[in-house]
């Protein structure tokens, strides 16, 4: 484990969570949300969980954000709060 | 809304870190759920047991491969309920 | 249909890289048993490749390729064959899903190997097919008689 | 030195956790966008995902697959395994199984979302109630007052 | 071995196989003719039924059933406990599961028009989550069948009324999210400290680290994540909406069963995975008595307020659960004993109430309960169900319900809580003005709103499920002293680990 690279990374999971609930325009949220799924991917790997990381990335990062966009697309691309 | 939220997570976080001063640390090899019989036994026995190197896939789909079907089932009640909500309906 | 839709670079990448994808989701779910990976992983990247043909080609191309009762039919045989693995143990005399009372190889591990890999490859056809049917239905209707009523 | 970064580091990584799932709690509970509650619900349940996870971890250790090639012998893998430390695999399988879920419940809550919109054409939680009470002029309170009024008579 | 003797040793895990593999073929079933589904789920609840009546039977004679699902030993795979309380609650959830099967036809048909094949996939599923939840008895394992229940809710609700529908759906996704999330978390928790998943296993190793804050925090989680799932009175905001609005077929459901289930869960883990000394030890137990009596008032009082007569019966459910969890929080034995009656009360009582406002709303369209009038001449067989459900809600002597409440007073008696019998005979009085209203308008009532009354009753298919139902209130309230003797002393007994195998 390589704790400088996992403290920044866990740092950087905050910002993205902190940014994905209060950018206003929702595409950006999204955007945000699935790079702050990769990244938890990468800690994943990095904490020895292959398994796990792996699925986060083709899930979390990828389905999931698709889900997302496509009810984008449905919906209203902007957020009150 | 807003403050009552707020109060809400602040109570939980509060109870989050009072508990977890008590957590075995991170990366402990001698934390009791590293050291429980369970564990030892799937590193040791898994692939005479179930014939497979990756360990994660020999609890997932062998030792707790019904918590796998489970999981599979929810996956399609997710898309039954999809289905149930958004497809047009039948004539 | 946008512009990304229309770019023939755009199209040939996809049509090319499709099958590669779905070559890799299959390596994903058959060496689920010796690495990372596995039945559910493999599903996603297959079902994203369908995915990422029906986002280019327009959904109703891609239902061409995979139909409504294709999907639903997918889905159920992905799990009756997990379930029927597990209800077969119980007929060679062992509790459900318990792999190595099936008689079919003389090494009990190998049979469970086996069926393992039976087993990731059902939850595979259900993801894939789940997944696919998940986005067909979020995604936007092309035409406005599509479009849900209620 | 590095017994000291140990401290912190295991604090750290629990504080960080513990910040993460109350912002995704704070989303879904404060956050008037419904799809900025189901954000918050997927940072939320990621974040004890990551607690599990970190619970599997243990100083070097390596990924629960064992070292040496595929099946057959296994007596000399068996020896393999006394050697080499191994993270602990189960808290891997449950999350496998616990991320699945989570995305099936995102995807019906955004079929619910479109549904809402569909009927509402909003996803703001509070236009969505005033139409609703828009939608409703009292009905319930005025038939009430109507079947109280006609026991009256009697 | 015969064929049926294999059956027989692997009946523990087919109660919850069989539902699930009709869950999934009902899309197929579906696809060869759009009207088989009902047959198919009607066999397969009988079947279900059948099962867990045998498991159930088997555990009375020859005590707790283990089950090792894919051959492995308990700590290392998931093993499968059938014990007087899971069996009696997997039997609940069969019955009702059967009955409102049956009454389903002509619901669906008319309130969920052209999906029914997609509904009763998901009403199977639902059955199967519930029953995995109930016979599991390793803690995550039962994560993953609590949310197979949870997604199958959500869609059952959200394809009532239009808009409302919908709307109650999303919130109560929300708060069944934040459950799931909290008990996923207290999951966690107790493996960090222990290393086990097994509840057996986990009840023998926790006694040595009661001290350890972890536990406790794990305790909490589990508590606040049950209490919204079952609608516990100050976490119950989802509960009256989605009991509104959901089509009457999944209301009947989702009342009669999935909050028992919840309430059942609730007991197992203080009561099978912690134990009864530890959860007293911290006040889990006062304070849950304490919010069960306010949960009983609050419940009873806000029922009267409402108009829409599904809307009343979700806010006396309120105040129902509070009565189970009343029981189950004074920790004696005939507290308890009653709690476990009001669970098979409930579920009987509310299931025919939901049902017979399905088929008011069937018939005549009309769900505001002052337009009732006259339909005591309209439709008499259903709202003389009525009558005796409500009957036994209000505990009246001769019903189930009247038993459950005695036995809730003198377990509140011995403990010495005077104040819970003044709860219990102050919402006895509240119950009686609620349902005095409707029944006034029903049968005392000028027809001004039915306008043409002939009788005009519900279909067979809806009255045959709604009057077993009321049959069944009706006789355990003379013959509860076999259910009680065979089934809840004993198992109130070996709940508080006052001897006896449980």
């Amino acid at each position: 484990m390589i704790w400088i690279l996992d403290i920044t990374m866990l740092f950087f999971l905050v910002v993205c969570a902190i940014a994905a609930i209060s950018i206003k325009d929702l595409l950006s949220a999204i955007i945000i949300l699935s790079a702050y799924s990769l990244i938890m991917a990468i800690v994943w790997v990095e904490m020895h969980s292959v398994d796990v990381g792996f699925t986060e990335a083709a899930v979390g990062a990828g389905i999931t954000t698709v889900l997302f966009i496509a009810t984008l697309a449905r919906t209203e691309g902007r957020s009150e709060d | 809304m807003k403050t009552l939220a707020l109060f809400v997570v602040v109570i939980t976080g509060a109870m989050l870190i009072y508990a977890g001063q008590d957590l075995p640390a991170f990366g402990d090899i001698n934390s009791p759920s590293y050291q429980a019989p369970m564990t030892q036994y799937f590193i040791e026995n898994s692939e005479t047991e179930s014939g497979v190197t990756n360990i994660v896939t020999a609890l997932l789909a062998s030792y707790r491969g019904y918590d796998t079907l489970g999981e599979t089932a929810v996956i399609f009640t997710a898309g039954m309920a999809v289905m149930l909500l958004l497809r047009r309906r039948e004539r | 249909m946008s512009r990304i839709q229309e770019s023939v670079i755009i199209r040939t990448v996809v049509r090319i890289m499709v099958p590669f994808i779905q070559l890799f989701a299959l390596y994903v779910i058959m060496h689920g048993a010796s690495g990372p990976g596995g039945g559910f992983q493999g599903g996603v990247i297959f079902g994203a490749a369908i995915i990422l043909y029906a986002m280019i080609y327009g959904i109703a191309e891609g239902k061409r390729k995979m139909s409504d009762a294709l999907d639903k039919i997918l889905a159920s045989t992905g799990l009756t064959i997990f379930a029927a693995t597990g209800l077969a143990c119980i007929v060679c005399g062992g509790m459900f899903l318990q792999y190595n009372a099936v008689p079919l190889l003389p090494d009990p591990a190998l049979v469970s190997k086996y069926l393992i890999d039976l087993v990731e490859i059902g939850i595979g056809i259900t993801v894939l097919a789940v997944m696919i049917s998940l986005f067909f239905d979020i995604s936007p209707p092309e035409s406005e008689s599509e479009e849900v009523e209620e | 030195m590095s017994g000291i970064i140990d401290v912190v580091y295991a604090e750290y990584n629990y504080w960080i956790y513990v910040t993460l799932m109350m912002i995704g709690f704070y989303a879904m509970i404060a956050k008037k966008n419904l799809i900025k509650k189901i954000i918050g619900a997927n940072i939320f349940q990621t974040a004890i995902f990551l607690f599990y996870i970190s619970l599997a971890d243990v100083t070097g250790g390596t990924a629960p697959i064992l070292v040496g090639g595929h099946g057959g012998e296994h007596a000399e893998h068996v020896e393999h395994a006394a050697e080499v430390i191994y993270t602990n695999p189960v808290p891997h399988c449950l999350i496998l199984t616990a991320i699945v879920v989570a995305v099936s419940t995102t995807a019906v809550a955004l079929a619910l979302i479109i549904r809402i919109y569909n009927e509402y054409g909003s996803i703001e939680e509070d236009v969505i109630l005033a139409a609703r009470r828009e939608l409703q002029p009292e009905f319930s309170e005025h038939a009430r007052q109507k079947g109280v009024a006609e026991v009256g008579e009697q | 071995m015969t064929g049926f003797e294999l059956i027989a040793t692997h009946l523990p895990v087919l109660a919850v196989v069989v539902p699930l593999i009709a869950g999934f073929l009902t899309p197929i079933v579906g696809w060869i003719d759009r009207r088989l589904p009902w047959y198919w789920v009607m066999l397969a609840m009988f079947v279900v039924l059948l099962i867990a009546g045998s498991n159930l039977a088997t555990v009375i004679n020859s005590g707790t059933i283990h089950y090792k699902l894919g051959g492995w030993d308990p700590p290392f795979g998931i093993e499968y406990v059938i014990d007087l309380l899971n069996g009696f609650v997997c039997l609940i959830i069969a019955f009702i599961g059967l009955m409102v099967s049956i009454y389903s036809l002509e619901s669906v048909k008319k309130e969920v028009p052209g999906k029914t094949t997609q509904f009763y996939s998901v009403f199977l599923l639902l059955i199967t989550g519930l029953m995995g939840m109930t016979i599991t008895g390793d803690i995550f394992n039962f994560y993953v069948f609590l949310e197979i229940s949870s997604l199958t809710a959500y869609a059952l609700i959200a394809m009532g009324d239009r808009g409302d529908g919908v709307v109650a759906s999303f919130n109560y996704l929300i708060m069944g999210t934040v459950a799931a999330s909290f008990i996923l978390l207290g999951i966690g928790y107790l493996y960090a400290v222990t290393g086990t998943l097994n509840m057996a296993d986990m009840q023998s190793i926790l006694p040595s680290i009661y001290e350890n804050r972890v536990v406790l925090a794990a305790l909490a989680f589990f508590m606040v994540g049950f209490s919204i799932k079952v609608g516990l009175f100050p976490l119950h905001a989802w509960l009256p909406d989605a009991y509104t609005h959901a089509p009457s077929t999944a209301s009947a459901l989702i009342a009669g069963l999935m909050t028992k289930v919840g309430v059942y869960a609730m007991i197992r883990f203080m009561f099978g995975v912690f134990t009864p000394a530890f959860v007293i030890d911290v006040n889990m137990t006062e304070i849950l008595t304490w919010a069960a009596a306010l949960a009983i008032i609050v419940g009873s009082v806000l029922a009267i307020a409402q108009s829409d007569i599904k809307r009343m019966l979700a806010y006396s459910s309120i105040s129902q659960i509070g009565y189970i969890l009343l029981g189950v929080g004074l920790v004696n034995v005939i507290g308890m004993q009653g709690g476990l009656l009001h669970i098979l009360n409930h579920s009987l009582m509310k299931c025919a109430l939901f049902l017979v406002a399905g088929a008011i709303f069937y018939r005549t369209g009309i769900r505001n309960l002052y337009q009732f009038k006259g339909l005591g001449k309209k439709m008499p067989v259903t709202t003389t169900v009525f009558l005796v459900a409500a009957l036994s809600m209000i505990g009246v002597p001769g019903t189930v319900g009247f038993t459950s409440k005695w036995y809730l007073a003198l377990g509140s008696i011995e403990a010495d809580q005077w104040i819970f019998v003044a709860v219990i005979l102050v919402s006895s009085l509240l119950n009686i003005v609620y349902f005095w209203r409707i029944f006034d308008n029903i049968w005392f009532g000028h027809p001004h709103e039915i306008e043409q009354i002939k009788r005009d009753e519900a279909p067979l298919t809806m009255l045959i499920p709604m009057v077993i139902l009321a049959i069944l209130c009706v006789f355990f309230g003379f013959f509860s002293c076999y259910p009680i003797e065979y089934i809840f002393e004993p198992l109130a007994k070996a709940l508080l680990g006052l001897g006896g195998a449980p």
